[in-house]
């Protein structure tokens, strides 16, 4: 007998999003702690799965007891493990922040959005541990029909750019399901490692090379990657502010890990780099992506827009990191989708107390802002300091392998876009930074000093704030230790 | 030509396809932009169903199963179910999505008085 | 914009269509799907599952977690339609 | 709004048909180990007979029946059911999903354990699929309101 937890991890949000409409007719409150304690045993679960991994290596869980390529299995090793942590611990702590912002802005419709929230995070985390191509397309459905849900219940905009969302989402995920069914007519198999042994005598065949096509496309529309991300800005900044601070993080996180699965797992690199120039084109798709996010965010004066363009090129680091197809550049995409998910969650955060406490999302008009919520715009500063990449903060750990990864494959363009956008978002956050710091000059008045007093956002949100910052700076200082004690296994072989 | 006529399911799925396709990202009305996205779906599943066809074999029912001798089963007498079971699945995402889809029409309808997408943007403006 | 669609379908189709090319016949019952995974479930349904109709037996127990996951599915779509357009009760 | 429609015909016939409907409905989810179906076949024709009676009389006839909050507890209790069976088995000590396991809490061989499994999830399946037709048939149909007829 195998032990349980793979499953729990899924298990218990699963089945306590069951029960959150039946509780939510008797008591609503009690919805609330619920999602916590369901979320709670969820991210306990997968820390002690990480142990598991680093102990005994590589775990396999098979549903019903059947063997895999004919029944469903869970394969869990330190990608998986480390996926299903981050997953799952920044949707505790978004969940832990929500209650304030969900009560003004959704006020009678507590119990289903928390069931929905619950089914998100079960979707996003089934995707992450599961070993069988169609299982992840079912769970890839679950998180993203929630997704649609939760984010169309936001402002004017909200259902529109959620229907959008709607169309390009399906055409991802009706492109990934063609996929696997092109590799199911000439393999006849559905499950991840079965494939990766039966391909590679089919590596010349048309059909292969038209279903690895269509993954990249289907993914990339599922992980907003350059030029497939026109959904992306409006959904994002319409969504309630909950919701973005979920969605935002992790659901581009969870699109990158499906891509290199499938472009270093599935396929063999010998595939994906060899025989077609597939990383080669993605990472200049990347580079792109990374140079149009940062432009794109310097014209918005929307927080949460600027926002959204920003993960448009945190998305391209990452595809960039994977296209490079070198263990620097792979060892920095990974350790970027941790940093990038605790920096999105942070920074979104932050938008969501803002909006709660002054209503406030034009960056002009921020000014006092440091003096009304000091705590708060400390950690946005964090924050941004750790998306231009300064060094005590996590970001520059991530991006020095990037670049580390870039000379690696001797191009020094991909280097030099590197340092260009860590300049443009440098221009970028110090914009806000400066309307939030430094007083406009025409205001040295004497009166404007005492007008202004703390009003810090309520402590349910300022903790998972503060949690995410102490995050953000010492995963800075403990980056080597990840890379030493998890990444460096989650490389695949062979590069 | 014999390409095309020993493959010809899979010509009618593309075709089907690319019909739902330029629905979708071509028109601008939102009602014919998801019945693009049923079309879509739809042919997705017919290409599914389609692979799992073998000549003269019969629905995967395996007979003998009602209480009499059960004979050898062979393989090749019955329709290969796994295509089959994953089209279930697919159907009722389908349908779900379709679902959610009308519930957001619903939602816009309610908000701008109208479906053309031109329409709609314009009033956000 | 029209155009630009026409001409992205087209792509598209042509590219599926000429993935085609190397794949097996249709209704062959030699073709790869046929006699990797599928045949054990037919041959050993009987006996494992005790189900005459394979559909049924793959469905709800060989890969049972994907009906888990379909039928989660639906009821992710009834709570969003709750969600989106049900008016609470005053 | 259509203007309350009151038809002697369609109301007579609808009242003899849907008994007849709902028990096929039940057969197709009982009869899905011999023959096609199964939960979702079964659910939905037994979501369908809710749906013609709302369509024949109005949506209150059919939430007199079944109403809202029962319907949203059969959404979950389906699930709940299928997961349940889940969950035994791994108490019983096997695997998620491992019917065999129920053999011993069951006076039947692991084989039949296994058939008898899936019946279970096949129930459950079954009231999830139906509940979730009428919700979102109602849903969509009044606007959200569920209190005029059709809209």
């Amino acid at each position: 007998m195998t032990l349980p937890f793979p499953i729990l991890i899924i298990l218990v949000p699963l089945i306590t999003a069951f029960f959150i409409p039946i509780i939510g007719w008797w008591r609503r409150d009690l919805c609330y702690p619920l999602v916590i304690v369901a979320l709670s045993v969820s991210t306990l679960s997968s820390v002690f799965i990480l142990h598991l991994v680093e102990e005994g290596g590589t775990i396999h869980y098979y549903l019903g007891s059947w063997d895999p390529p004919w029944g469903i299995e869970y394969v869990i090793d330190h990608l998986n493990a480390f996926m299903a942590i981050i997953v799952s611990a920044i949707s505790l702590i978004v969940a832990l922040s929500s209650k304030r912002s969900v009560e003004r802005e959704l006020p009678q419709k507590v119990v289903y959005f928390y069931c929905l929230f619950l089914l998100q995070v079960t979707g996003l985390l089934g995707i992450v541990v599961t070993g069988d191509m169609f299982n992840l397309y079912v769970f890839l459905e679950i998180a993203s029909l929630a997704g649609y849900a939760l984010i169309a219940i936001g402002e004017d905009g909200a259902p529109f750019a959620s229907f959008n969302y709607m169309i390009y989402g399906t055409i991802g995920a009706c492109f990934y399901l063609l996929s696997v069914g092109y590799l199911y007519v000439v393999t006849g198999s559905l499950n991840m490692a079965d494939l990766s042994r039966i391909l590679p005598d089919l590596y010349h065949s048309k059909v292969v090379l038209m279903a690895f096509a269509f993954f990249i496309v289907g993914v990339g529309l599922k992980m907003a990657l350059f030029p497939l991300h026109v959904w992306l800005p409006d959904a994002y900044t319409y969504a309630p502010s909950a919701v973005s601070a979920l969605v935002a993080p992790l659901m581009t996180k969870v699109g990158a890990y499906v891509l290199i699965r499938i472009v270093f797992t599935v396929f063999t690199p010998s595939f994906s780099i060899s025989l077609i120039p597939a990383t080669t084109i993605l990472s200049w798709v990347a580079v792109i992506a990374i140079l149009f996010g940062c432009i794109l965010a310097l014209g918005q004066t929307d927080l949460k827009r600027m926002l959204a363009y920003v993960l448009i090129a945190e998305v391209g680091y990452i595809a960039l990191g994977v296209g490079l197809a070198n263990k620097a550049g792979l060892t920095g995409a990974i350790l970027h989708i941790l940093n990038d998910a605790l920096m999105m969650t942070c920074l979104f955060l932050v938008v969501g107390a803002i909006l709660y406490k002054v209503g406030l999302r034009n960056i002009h008009q921020f000014t006092y802002l440091h003096r009304k919520m000091p705590i708060t715009m400390a950690a946005f500063t964090v924050a941004a300091l750790s998306v231009i990449g300064i060094p005590p903060t996590c970001g520059f750990f991530s991006k020095w392998y990037l670049v580390l990864g870039a000379i690696d494959a001797n191009q020094w363009l991909f280097a030099v876009v590197l340092l260009v956008s860590s300049l443009l978002n440098a221009i970028l956050f110090f914009r806000v930074i400066e309307n939030i710091y430094f007083e406009p000059a025409n205001a040295h008045g004497e009166g404007a000093h005492e007008e202004i007093s703390v009003d810090e956002a309520p402590l349910s949100m300022l903790i998972p704030i503060l949690v995410v910052t102490a995050g953000i700076l010492s995963l800075g200082v403990l980056s080597g230790k990840i890379i030493s004690s998890v990444i460096q296994f989650a490389v695949p072989a062979g590069l | 030509m014999e390409l095309i006529i020993s493959k010809y399911n899979y010509w009618v799925y593309i075709i089907l396809m690319m019909i739902g396709f330029y629905a979708m990202i071509g028109k601008r009305n939102l009602v014919k932009k998801l019945v693009g996205m049923n079309i879509f779906q739809t042919a997705i599943i017919l290409y599914f169903v389609s692979t799992g066809a073998k000549r003269g074999a019969s629905i995967p029912i395996v007979e003998g199963g009602h209480g009499e001798a059960i004979h050898a089963i062979h393989a090749a007498h019955y329709v290969n179910p796994l295509p089959h079971v994953l089209m279930l699945t697919a159907i009722v995402v389908m349908v779900s999505t379709f679902g959610v889809a009308l519930a957001l029409i619903i939602m816009l309808y309610r908000r701008y008085n109208t479906l053309e997408e031109d329409e709609i943007l314009e009033l956000r403006k | 914009m029209k155009l630009l669609a026409l001409i992205a379908v087209l792509m598209t189709g042509a590219l599926l269509l000429y993935g085609t090319i190397d794949m097996p016949d249709w209704g062959d019952p030699h073709s790869p799907a046929s006699i990797h995974v599928s045949p054990r479930y037919i041959e050993k349904t009987m006996e494992e599952t005790a189900v005459p109709n394979v559909v049924t037996s793959v469905l709800a127990d060989y890969r049972s977690y994907d009906t888990l996951g379909e039928t989660v599915v639906i009821f992710t779509a009834a709570m969003a339609c709750i969600l989106l357009i049900r008016r609470p009760r005053t | 709004m259509i203007a309350h429609l009151e038809d002697v015909i369609i109301q007579t016939v609808c009242r003899i048909l849907i008994p007849f409907i709902q028990v096929y409905g039940l057969y197709v989810i009982a009869h899905g180990h011999h023959s096609p179906g199964g939960g979702f076949q079964g659910g939905v024709i037994l979501g369908a007979s809710f749906i013609l009676l709302c369509v024949a009389y109005d949506i209150n006839e059919a939430k007199r029946r079944l109403n809202e909050k029962l319907n949203t507890m059969f959404c979950s209790l389906g699930l709940i059911i299928y997961s349940g069976i889940g969950f035994v088995c791994l108490v019983l000590g096997g695997n998620y999903l491992n019917y065999s396991r129920l053999g011993h809490i069951l006076p039947v061989d692991s084989v039949s354990a296994r058939s008898l499994g899936i019946l279970g999830i096949e129930i459950g399946v079954g009231i999830t699929v139906m509940a979730v037709m009428i919700s979102i048939f109602l849903d969509l149909v009044s606007r959200g309101k569920h209190e005029e007829g059709l809209e």
